[in-house]
């Protein structure tokens, strides 16, 4: 079991190479794509029996990989906590997607599952990451098929909305790149390793630098006003699958580097630009919502939805307590399983009427009652009400973020309550209610049983997580701790630790570095309580090794 | 004397004239000829130097190029007759399926 | 003093001929006018003590290549263009040649003009004959290029076969 | 049997699975509404078992928490799936399975024949679950649960016949409304968390955790933001201003739903939460009277508008609108027993006028369908006369409008008498109270007009649809009617176990067993009000008697203004309306409330959404980014020019760059 992480994380891989040589039955495919997708699920459940609840990574598997000179990149993967459910989140995720599909797309289905199986690989590797290097790897991979899903196999206007996705994300991206190399430089020679990035102390002048760009790249994938503008045009090009992948996984890639790398790495620029952040995710949530309530398109108002649900999120990662983080965690989960669903079923009603305008509907509860009870019980999973799994962390990122300093923004952002309901249920009304007029809907079919197969799974998720969140809660709560941890002390060390450094335990007595000058020594104080201590730098290695 | 010198110039001149050629003509036969015209410039030099340094590889370099030149009429060639089947011309201005 | 001008004579006809095949009409001239050079070639040739190469010279070229050429501009029927002869850019055309030539003549003036000298004396060449000297060489120092060649030409030829036989 | 109490709520819930997986397979009604009707039944009967216990045990062992699991857990917060047994939220179990189960029944006669029968039951049997919930849980938030759950239900009932437009907009503008008031709530459950947590070091949403630590809560300050926030969830869900607008239109929804979500119990939800805390509320005497003064307000102009609506199943949601502002009236002013008191008698009285004006509608659609006449069933200007044809439902209502008039005797009487005393002689709002005991007794005496006004356009006079039709109109079948029957019963005696004192000690010193068995949830509540009340009130016997004649007396001038009006002189109704023209105007169109909202909040958020998308988001952020492509495509295209794609030029420029570098080299 000891690489059960790479085990699932290549099976995808293997899949494609599977389909490479096989000859071109749809059928088989789908098959054996499906087949993959589902052997990956099942191998993954394997993590959550064998997750124990503390807060280190497990399962790590540190294998070195490329060695040019100084530079040493490690394939290092491993899991706490925060990344296990995300995990489990895409391989869950994924076979659904494959079936959503399964009638949709009748053209170069032998491309599209390599694509959509790539696309695992990546989200995957990126999830499970704990070299800097390599997850910049993994999160490139992820960019590639996704462009090829929307511009390929997307609606009319799929090549405009695949170059846009494409951009916006690389734009974000680069200045990661030039963000982790700068980081790496600062830390001195050695790997790219997070753990070791985490204890170099940064003056906060670099990590501001550092931060935004960062942050730029994660608040595009999230995406955060205004940088929002891609999501609606690549939900709405892309097709189905390729949307439920998007909402319920690439836009995590966002938070959860938020809350892996950016806020971790840089406790000071977290703490200076809270606020902003805070301020963007609100007018976020709120402008979201207010724009999808005048929506024309099902699945742009969807799109929009995301946005604002995301705001939450980064809400509740921005409020660095507990309930705030374990909300967002569990909000990122909820929105993928939710959204995902919302995606699903538009692709649903697009499959059987070509049209995804509101008023080309209205009264097809009456045709299709299956749908609608599924449609409705997602849509309140959507608006949060209590007893699914949208209550849950809603309730906790607010709470989360009432408690801490954001409390202003949180009263505002809990008006996003009220605004779901009305955009969603106003959809679901002009949808689903009314008189059964267009004569075109009145021959409309029930769900088939793929697609019920389809929605099960997500409906059960929606109920067991909003009815016992507890085993997902109990399972993060000590990376979460580990993480506030890290965050909060590093942004006392640079500032407290001249003072006298009592405010973390300091093993060996280091003279306090000077600010400024080499920055990267300002993490020795805390260097020594790390838990994953490199054994390859000695506790305070010199400076002139940042140079 | 005749010197070296002769020949240089001679080949310069003659591989002007020749790239001129490529450049202003249009019939792709005709730029094929200049561009041969360069090619036996250069052979000339090839064989100026080898006379007056008394080293005999450039002239095997030159039987070299004389191959070459020779695979290239054939292929060369072979190209032109087979653009003008589709397109009823050797205009070097209708081979312009990369404009824009 | 007569090496002088016969040289000149030769090399005066080599540039006049040439400027014809840039500037004749009819592709047929132009392969004349080509032809033409390719014979004071191979007089310089034999005026440079390489007998061998003129030889080479008059039947690869002027027998073997201009033959193809002509073939192929009475193949295609080619008659001489009546307008479009030139493209636009003749005047800056000539002017990059120019200075083509002023380059060359800057690299002459500049240069030592020396590298790697041998022991090939005309005595030597009128010893033991050019052809042998060529052969020697050829057989000795350069055989695997020598091979490579016959590769060059087979794949010349396949794809030339090719070419003219598919219905692009 | 305390330690069942998991039982009450769970018998609810598999009702609804078995109803809303299976219905629609089972099809056979009885079926479908004996699983639904037993199912409450059955938590009914728990209830009874954990109320009869509960009157065995010493007042003081009567509080009683389950947990039943640990819902969430995160960091210092934690919330159990828990619920707590005390003498209010017995009462409220009682209340809500007792009604509950008649309306149970009521539905399986009146639903017969609906497409979706099985779907009625299951939400029903959902609401119930929820509604228990809401009463029973032991924090605020499964109490949150419970308050969200009945929104859903509510939604989904008012939703019912979703194929009409009216419905389901119905339907929406009450969930949306309501979730305002969950905003509040919300933000309101935050505020004393986190104060709580901060200041005290007690982080908890336990409200008997809360009570013990609400001492360390000041007097106003956030307490006053808190309870404010709380109140504004209480007006969404009680219906009171300004959230009030969606009661009336969710008369949308079948008539067993007005009567057990929008009379009985849902609406009540409001009131029931400022008695759970009211250890909270009181000690924010500023939220006490913004309680008291919305009460009031509401409680007088529900009122009004009940006046002018011709639908008999708006007048009874308006007065439904009317009563809960009694009930918060009741809240606010510190009588929190009195308006839970309240809130029993009106879920008897209320849930009974509702069935029997469902009843009527019941008779007045089949005599109209068999007669083949499109005229409204629900129209009180078609109907008259029914009292013949109709005995049972007749008196029942009858029995129930007397009791919500106020008339001696009956329970309403009971309960909003001793309302509108507490409103004079409590301590807490001076000068106020004599405004707030005027604007209650004019209320009184508009509901005993509009209540009459409803009875005597219905079951008196002549009837008013054709003669075919008339032929067909009879009293509904037992089913109905026996739901009917208890009700009227219990609208008439359900006030004898609340016997104010002054009555009481006429009779030998009956004490006021409701107060008595709800004193030890608001002790500590009139402890905390006895900090600040202002000199006590006026305990005089000889006022108290008199204030009692005296809201008699206006019960019986709206009476007879209804009787004058609407029975001995007929024209009358019509000569007022032509007489005020306007007035009556604003009056029938709910003096313009819902126009007013539309214009105030629903188009400018439409406006601001619209011109967000159009203006913002795809001009100007589009727009930038587009604007930035375009540049860039811009300068390409510029550039593009030096690509010809003819093979001279690109001849051309390398030949010239090879002279260039090579002259470069040469010459430099």
């Amino acid at each position: 079991m000891d690489y059960i992480l790479s085990l699932i994380t290549f099976i995808p891989l293997a899949g494609v190479l599977l389909l490479l040589v096989m000859p071109r039955n749809n059928a088989m495919l789908r098959g054996v794509a499906l087949g993959t997708s589902l052997v990956t699920f099942i191998a993954s459940i394997s993590l959550i029996c064998e997750f124990k609840t503390i807060a280190d990574y497990q399962f790590v598997e540190n294998i070195p990989w490329i060695q040019a000179g100084s530079f040493q990149m490690n394939y290092h993967v491993g899991i706490d906590g925060i990344s296990l459910w995300l995990v489990i989140l895409t391989t869950f995720i994924m076979p659904i997607a494959i079936l959503s599909t399964w009638t949709a797309v009748e053209e170069k289905v032998k491309e599209y599952m390599i694509c959509l199986l790539l696309l695992q690989v990546g989200m995957l590797g990126a999830f499970i990451s704990l070299d800097l290097f390599l997850f910049y790897i993994f999160w490139e991979l992820m960019l590639i098929p996704m462009y090829f899903i929307i511009g390929i196999w997307g609606g009319k206007n799929r090549v405009y909305a695949a170059v846009k996705f494409f951009i916006y994300t690389m734009v974000g991206s680069l200045l990661m790149l030039i963000a982790i190399m700068y980081v790496y430089f600062k830390a001195g020679a050695g790997d790219f390793d997070i753990t070791r990035f985490y204890s170099v102390g940064l003056d906060p002048a670099t990590q501001t630098w550092l931060f935004l760009a960062f942050a730029l790249a994660f608040a595009i994938k999230v995406p955060m006003f205004p940088l929002h503008t891609w999501l609606p045009d690549a939900h709405t090009e892309a097709p189905t699958a390729g949307s439920v992948i998007l909402a319920a996984v690439l836009l995590k890639m966002g938070t959860y580097g938020f809350i892996r790398f950016a806020m971790p790495l840089f406790p000071d620029a977290t703490a200076r630009f809270t606020p902003l952040i805070a301020t963007l995710a609100v007018i976020g949530i709120v402008y979201a919502s207010l724009v999808a309530m005048m929506q024309e398109d099902v699945k742009k108002l969807v799109a929009y939805s995301s946005v604002a649900h995301l705001g939450f999120v980064v809400i509740g990662l921005f409020a660095l307590n507990q309930q705030g983080i374990a909300g967002g965690m569990l909000q990122m989960i909820n929105h993928g399983v939710s959204t995902g669903a919302l995606f699903l079923i538009v692709g649903f009603i697009y499959e059987r009427r070509h049209t995804r305008l509101i008023s080309d509907f209205g009264g097809l509860s009456k045709q299709m009652p299956i749908f609608a009870t599924i449609f409705m019980i997602v849509t309140f999973s959507s608006i949060g009400l209590p007893g699914t799994n949208g209550f849950v962390g809603e309730f906790l990122v607010l709470l989360g973020g009432f408690e801490s300093t954001l409390r202003p923004w949180t009263i505002i952002a809990s008006s996003g309550v009220i605004l779901s309901a009305v955009y969603m249920l106003w959809m679901f009304q002009r949808v689903m209610f009314g008189e059964l007029s267009n004569p075109k809907n009145q021959v409309l079919k029930d769900l088939n049983a793929r697609e019920i197969v389809i929605m099960a799974p997500l409906v059960v998720m929606i109920f067991v997580m909003g009815i016992y969140p507890t085993p997902f809660i109990d399972k993060m709560n000590p990376s979460i701790d580990k993480l506030i941890a890290q965050t909060k002390r590093n942004q006392v060390a640079p500032v407290a630790a001249p003072a006298g450094g009592s405010a973390v335990p300091v093993a060996p007595a280091m003279p306090s570095p000077p600010l400024g000058g080499h920055a990267a020594t300002g993490g020795d104080a805390s260097h020594s309580d790390m838990p994953a201590g490199h054994p390859a730098l000695p506790p305070g290695h010199p400076a002139g090794e940042a140079k | 004397m005749l010197s070296l010198h002769h020949y240089l110039i001679l080949s310069g001149i003659l591989f002007s004239i020749g790239a001129l050629g490529v450049l202003i003509r249009r019939n792709a036969i005709v730029i094929f000829m200049c561009v041969e015209l360069m090619l036996n410039a250069v052979n000339l030099t090839f064989i100026a130097f080898s006379r007056y340094l008394g080293n005999i590889d450039g002239q095997i370099f030159v039987f070299f190029v004389m191959t070459v030149a020779a695979a290239e009429a054939a292929v060369g060639l072979a190209l032109m007759i087979a653009f003008y089947k589709n397109r009823e011309s050797i205009d070097v201005e209708d081979i312009n399926l990369m404009k824009l | 003093m007569p090496e002088i001008l016969f040289f000149s004579l030769v090399a005066g006809v080599a540039i006049i001929s040439s400027i014809l095949v840039v500037a004749m009409r009819n592709p047929i001239n132009c392969a004349l006018s080509l032809i033409m050079t390719f014979f004071c070639m191979a007089t310089l040739y034999v005026m440079l003590d390489a007998p061998f190469m003129a030889a080479t010279q008059v039947i690869v070229y002027a027998g073997a290549i201009m033959v193809l050429i002509v073939f192929v501009i009475m193949l295609l029927n080619m008659r001489t263009e009546t307008s479009k002869n030139y493209v636009h850019g003749v005047l800056v055309s000539c002017i990059v040649a120019v200075l083509t030539l002023f380059v060359i003549s800057g690299f002459l003036a500049k240069s030592p003009l020396t590298g790697a000298t041998g022991n090939m004396t005309p005595e030597l060449i009128t010893k033991v004959g050019h052809t042998e000297l060529i052969g020697q060489a050829m057989f000795t120092k350069f055989l695997l290029p020598f091979e490579v060649t016959s590769i060059l030409l087979l794949v010349a030829i396949v794809g030339s076969v090719i070419l003219a036989k598919r219905k692009l | 049997m305390f330690d069942n109490v998991w039982l009450i709520p769970l018998f609810p819930l598999i009702g609804f699975l078995i109803n809303g997986l299976l219905g629609k397979k089972i099809k056979n009604e009885a079926v479908i509404g004996g699983i639904g009707t037993l199912a409450i039944f059955g938590s009914f009967l728990v209830s009874c078992g954990i109320l009869l216990e509960m009157i065995s045990r010493a007042p003081e062992n009567r509080v009683f928490e389950k947990v039943v699991f640990t819902w969430i857990h995160s960091g210092n917060f934690k919330a159990d799936m828990a619920f707590l047994l005390d003498p209010l939220s017995c009462i409220m179990i009682m209340v809500v399975t007792g009604v509950g189960s008649l309306i149970h029944l009521y539905s399986i006669g009146y639903m017969h024949g609906e497409e979706g029968f099985y779907r009625f039951f299951a939400y029903l049997n959902l609401f119930c679950m929820s509604m228990l919930l809401l009463v029973l849980g032991s924090n605020m938030l499964v109490m949150f649960i419970g308050w969200e759950g009945v929104g859903l239900c509510s939604y989904l009932l008012i939703g019912y016949y979703f194929h009409k437009k009216s419905a389901g907009d119905a339907a929406k503008k009450a969930f949306v409304m309501n979730r305002v008031g969950d905003f509040g709530f919300l933000v309101g459950l935050f505020t004393l968390y986190w104060w709580l947590g901060e200041n005290a070091n007690v982080w908890t949403i336990n409200f008997m955790e809360i009570k013990k630590a609400s001492h360390f809560l000041p007097y106003g300050g956030v307490v006053t933001v808190a309870t404010l926030c709380f109140f504004v969830g209480a007006t969404g869900k009680s219906a009171q201003i300004p959230l009030f607008t969606w009661l009336p239109d969710a008369m949308e929804g079948p008539t067993p739903v007005s009567a057990l979500i929008h009379a009985a119990t849902m609406v009540t939800a409001g009131v029931y939460m400022i008695g759970r805390m009211s250890f909270v509320f009181i000690k924010s005497p500023d939220t006490m009277m913004v309680i008291a003064v919305v009460g009031a307000a509401t409680a007088i102009f529900a009122a009004t508008i009940g006046t002018a609506q011709n639908d008999i199943k708006r007048v009874l949601a308006y007065s439904t609108v009317s009563q809960l502002g009694f009930m918060f009236l009741a809240m606010g002013t510190g009588a929190f027993a009195a308006g839970i008191f309240h809130l029993m008698t009106h879920a008897f009285f209320k849930a009974c006028l509702f069935l029997g004006s469902g009843s009527v509608i019941h008779a007045m659609h089949y005599a109209l369908h068999h007669a083949h006449s499109h005229d409204d069933a629900q129209d009180m200007r078609n109907m008259g006369g029914l009292r013949k044809s109709m005995p049972i439902t007749f008196i029942t209502f009858l029995v129930s409008t007397i009791a919500i008039a106020g008339i001696p005797g009956f329970s309403g009487f009971f309960s909003k008498d001793e309302i509108l005393w507490q409103a004079f002689s409590n301590p807490y709002h001076g000068g106020l109270n004599i405004i707030l005991w005027g604007i209650g007794a004019i209320a009184a005496c508009f509901t005993a007009f509009y209540m009459f006004r409803l009875v005597f356009m219905t079951f008196y006079g002549d009837c008013r649809i054709s003669a075919k039709a008339k032929g067909h109109l009879h009293e509904s079948p037992l089913v109905i009617t026996i739901p009917l029957m208890v009700l009227g019963f219990l609208a008439a005696v359900g006030g004898y176990i609340g016997l104010p004192k002054l009555i009481g000690e006429l009779f030998g010193g009956i004490p006021n067993y409701f107060e008595l068995w709800l004193e030890p949830v608001f002790e500590m509540a009139q402890e905390y009000g006895h900090q600040y009340a202002q000199s006590g009130g006026h305990h005089n016997p000889a006022l108290e008697w008199g204030l009692m004649g005296g809201s008699v007396l206006i019960a019986l001038v709206g009476i007879s203004i209804a009787f004058t009006m609407y029975v001995k002189n007929t024209d009358l109704p019509g000569k007022f309306t032509s007489t005020f023209p306007a007035l009556h105007r604003a009056v029938y169109n709910k003096w313009y409330i819902d126009e007013l909202y539309d214009f105030l909040f629903v188009n400018p958020c439409k406006a601001l959404g619209n011109f967000l998308w159009k203006g913002f988001d795809v001009l100007i952020v589009d727009g930038m980014v587009n604007g930035v492509a375009a540049v860039v495509k811009g300068w390409s295209s510029a550039f593009r020019y030096s690509e010809t794609g003819y093979v001279h030029n690109y001849a051309f420029v390398m030949a010239a760059g090879t002279v260039t570098i090579l002259g470069y080299y040469i010459f430099r």
